[in-house]
Parts: C-alpha cells; structure tokens; sequence
C-alpha cells in the first residue's frame, strides 16, 4: 500500500510517498512499525510522538484501522495559524 | 445554520472586503470577532526574513471544514469567515484570518479563539522559515497542544 | 509600552483603516485580535429601529484608559485601539471597536475580550433604543455583570 | 453640593443635576440617604442596585469618601459596548 509524507518528515525521508508491502486490514502501529523497517536509520523521526498519521485525510490515531483503498499520510507535528 | 466560508489560498487576502461580507445584509449580529496571524520577525529565537508554508491539500480543507463546524455545534455562529495561506510569505504578511459573528459577543469571541487553538494543531500546514543560519522547520510548540485542554466539555 | 488609542466620537470609523494602522511598521507582532459591536434588529425581546447613546463626557475616557491600562499590565500588548460611538444610531451600525495586537495570540485574545467584558459594566454609556412600543433605556444584564468574574485573579 | 444625574436617572428625577445641602467629609452612602430624602417618590431608581456612584469620574463604593470640590454623580447600571 502506499504511504505519503509531507514537509519536515518528507525531506528527511527523502521520499514524498513509499509503496509498503502491508497486509489489509492493518492499523496505523502496524504501518509505523513497517515504516520503520523500511527507513531503518530513521526511526526516530516515525515514532508516534515525532509523526502523525491520517486516514483518509483525518487525523488518526495508533488502532485506526486501514482498509483497501485508503489514502494513508505520515507527518510531522502542524505548525500553521 | 451558519454561513460558512473556507479558502486556502496563495494569494494575499483584504480584511475590509471579508468585514464588509459579514456585515452586509446583516441585522441580526451584535459581534463580529476576528483574528489575524501575521509574520513576525522573531521566532524561536531567531530573526525570520521569511517562510513558506506547506500544506496537506485535500485535507486541509477537510480538517478546517471539521473545526468550524464543531464551532458552529458549540456556539450560535452566523456568519464564519477563514482564510489560511500557502506559499512564500514575507515579514509581517497576513498568514491566517478568522472572523466570526454572533448575536452577542461570548460567543463570537469563543468560537473564534476555538478555532484558532484547533487550526494550530490540527490543520495540516507546516511552516519553513529561512533564517540567517539557513531554512528551518518551524518546531510544534507543546504550548499549542495545551491550548486545546480549555475546549474540553 | 504599549501605544494606545482611545476615542469617543459621533462620526462613524473604518476598520480598514483601523487595521492598516495597527500593521503599520509592524515586525512584532503574530497575532491582530479585534472586536466589533453592532446595532442589533431585535433586542431584548423588541424589534429596534434604532438608537442613541449618552455618556458621561470625561468619565468616559478615563474609564476606557484605565480598562485598557489594566489589560496592558496583564497581557504583553503592543497596540489598542478603542473607539465608542456616541449619538444617534441605526440597525447595522457600527457601535464599538476593540482591537490588539500582541506577539501571540492568547494575549491577543484575552486582552480583547477582557477589554469588551470591562467597557460592558465599567465604561458610562448608555442606550436609549427606538422600538414599536416607543423608546425604552436598555436594562443592564446580570450575565454582562457575571462575565467579569472569568478575570478574577 | 452638587450631584449630576444621567441617563433613565436623569429623566426619572428630571432633573441633571440638583444642589444638595450635605455636610462634607460625606460618603456615597450619605449622599445617597440625602437624595432618597430629596426625591421621595424615587428612592426606588436611587438605591444602590438601581444607581451607580461615581466621585471624580471613577466608579465609588459606599463608603467611598466625599471632598469639597468633588464631582460626585449618580447613573443607572451602564449599557454601552
């Protein structure tokens, strides 16, 4: 399944979205677990507290649960207003 | 129901056209309440010569859409007007507007400062400052986050 | 310090100009809060034609000064501008303005809202409205009274 | 000494000021006795929940202190903003 990232986290990652090998249903720990595998030398920056994650375009939290053909982000904390 | 505008935008945006839309027609609002956020020059301790803002399009409009109308359920709003910017900004450039109107003022004023608190930490825009040592992230501020246990039932 | 405008006047203001005065040479401050009162159609249970506003000239300014420097030594501001409408008025007009500005946007919030909450009960004006039944003095309200103790330290 | 009236006070005494002859040092509370007893048929409108006290353009409590030379007026709860 696909994965996007957007600005700080973007750039560290060096990557604006990731194709991830994730059986569905999954849940966004799980995917975060399999991001951190597949950016083994930054897991700090994926951790829950230094990434957020939305579902479908509405923030998620760690059990939220992803189904085929949702559009799942990864993110750092905003900083808008 | 409130009549509800949202636009994020990259160009500039005319408080007295959004103050003239709220007020016109209008025989029914006592308040208006509105809010502007601008490009200060000091941030975090270091002198901004300017940002630009990043956003998550297609959830931004959602997640702002998601926060007025939690507004609107907790206050009796009229009229709600937003404004957030993307793009390069410069120094004391307009970034954010948020107006609302109400009957009496309580509610304006609350609503208004509820969405602000809720925009700065749960709409996704992300602001990267150059600065003399170079560009930088802006760094979420915990402050941010404690802003919204006020708005907790 | 910081600079503070306050005026009582008949004629009408323009918030723009209000506003542009407000962000003039400005590299400060993050955060424009500002209020505006209206004439309401229906008030207290009345449908209005319009209305005049008395007030106690001199009282009237030292009051507005000292509310305001009140919320200057609470919050870090950096701008006020207040202005108060007195004489003859009609649905929709603009009655009164409050506007700061300050670094960041709770103080901007709070000391706007603390100035409205203060002119409300400390400030002496007072409204005469034209209604069907003839003209009436508006009855002060016990929730205007209560909407100070939110700033009781 | 002089007592100015505004507002629904003003029409209801019909009066915007009156000449009162009261002792001074007087209080708010004294002034207020006085006027009760100058206007009979008004101490309703005159009593503390129903008229203000101002000395020296600035709001005063009862017990507020009265000078010669002051300027001392009455007014009903405010309703501007």
């Amino acid at each position: 399944m696909k994965v996007l990232f957007f600005a700080a986290l973007r750039e560290t990652l060096q990557h604006e979205q990731v194709e991830l090998p994730v059986a569905l249903p999954a849940t966004v720990a799980l995917i975060r677990a399999a991001l951190c595998e597949y950016f083994p030398q930054h897991q700090q920056n994926l951790n829950a507290g230094n990434a957020l994650a939305a579902v479908n375009q509405t923030l998620a939290t760690e059990d939220s649960e992803i189904n085929e053909g949702d559009e799942v982000a990864f993110f750092p904390p905003v900083t808008g207003g | 129901m409130a009549e509800v505008y949202i636009s994020v935008q990259k160009h500039d945006f005319d408080i007295s056209h959004e103050y003239a839309t709220l007020r016109e027609d209008n025989r029914s609002d006592g308040a208006i309440v509105f809010f502007s956020g601008l490009v200060r020059e000091m941030n975090q301790g270091s002198k901004v010569s300017g940002l630009s803002l990043e956003h998550y399009p297609g959830m931004t409009e959602k997640a702002l859409h998601a926060i007025v109308d939690e507004a609107c359920q907790r206050w009796p709003l009229n009229r709600v007007r937003l404004i957030h910017r993307i793009g390069q900004l410069a120094i004391s450039d307009q970034i954010v507007f948020v107006a609302v109107t109400s009957s009496h003022r309580e509610a304006a004023f609350s609503a208004c400062h509820f969405i602000m608190d809720f925009l700065k930490s749960r709409a996704p825009f992300w602001k990267k400052e150059v600065t003399s040592d170079g560009e930088r992230w802006v760094e979420a501020l915990s402050k941010d986050q404690q802003a919204l246990n006020k708005w907790q039932a």
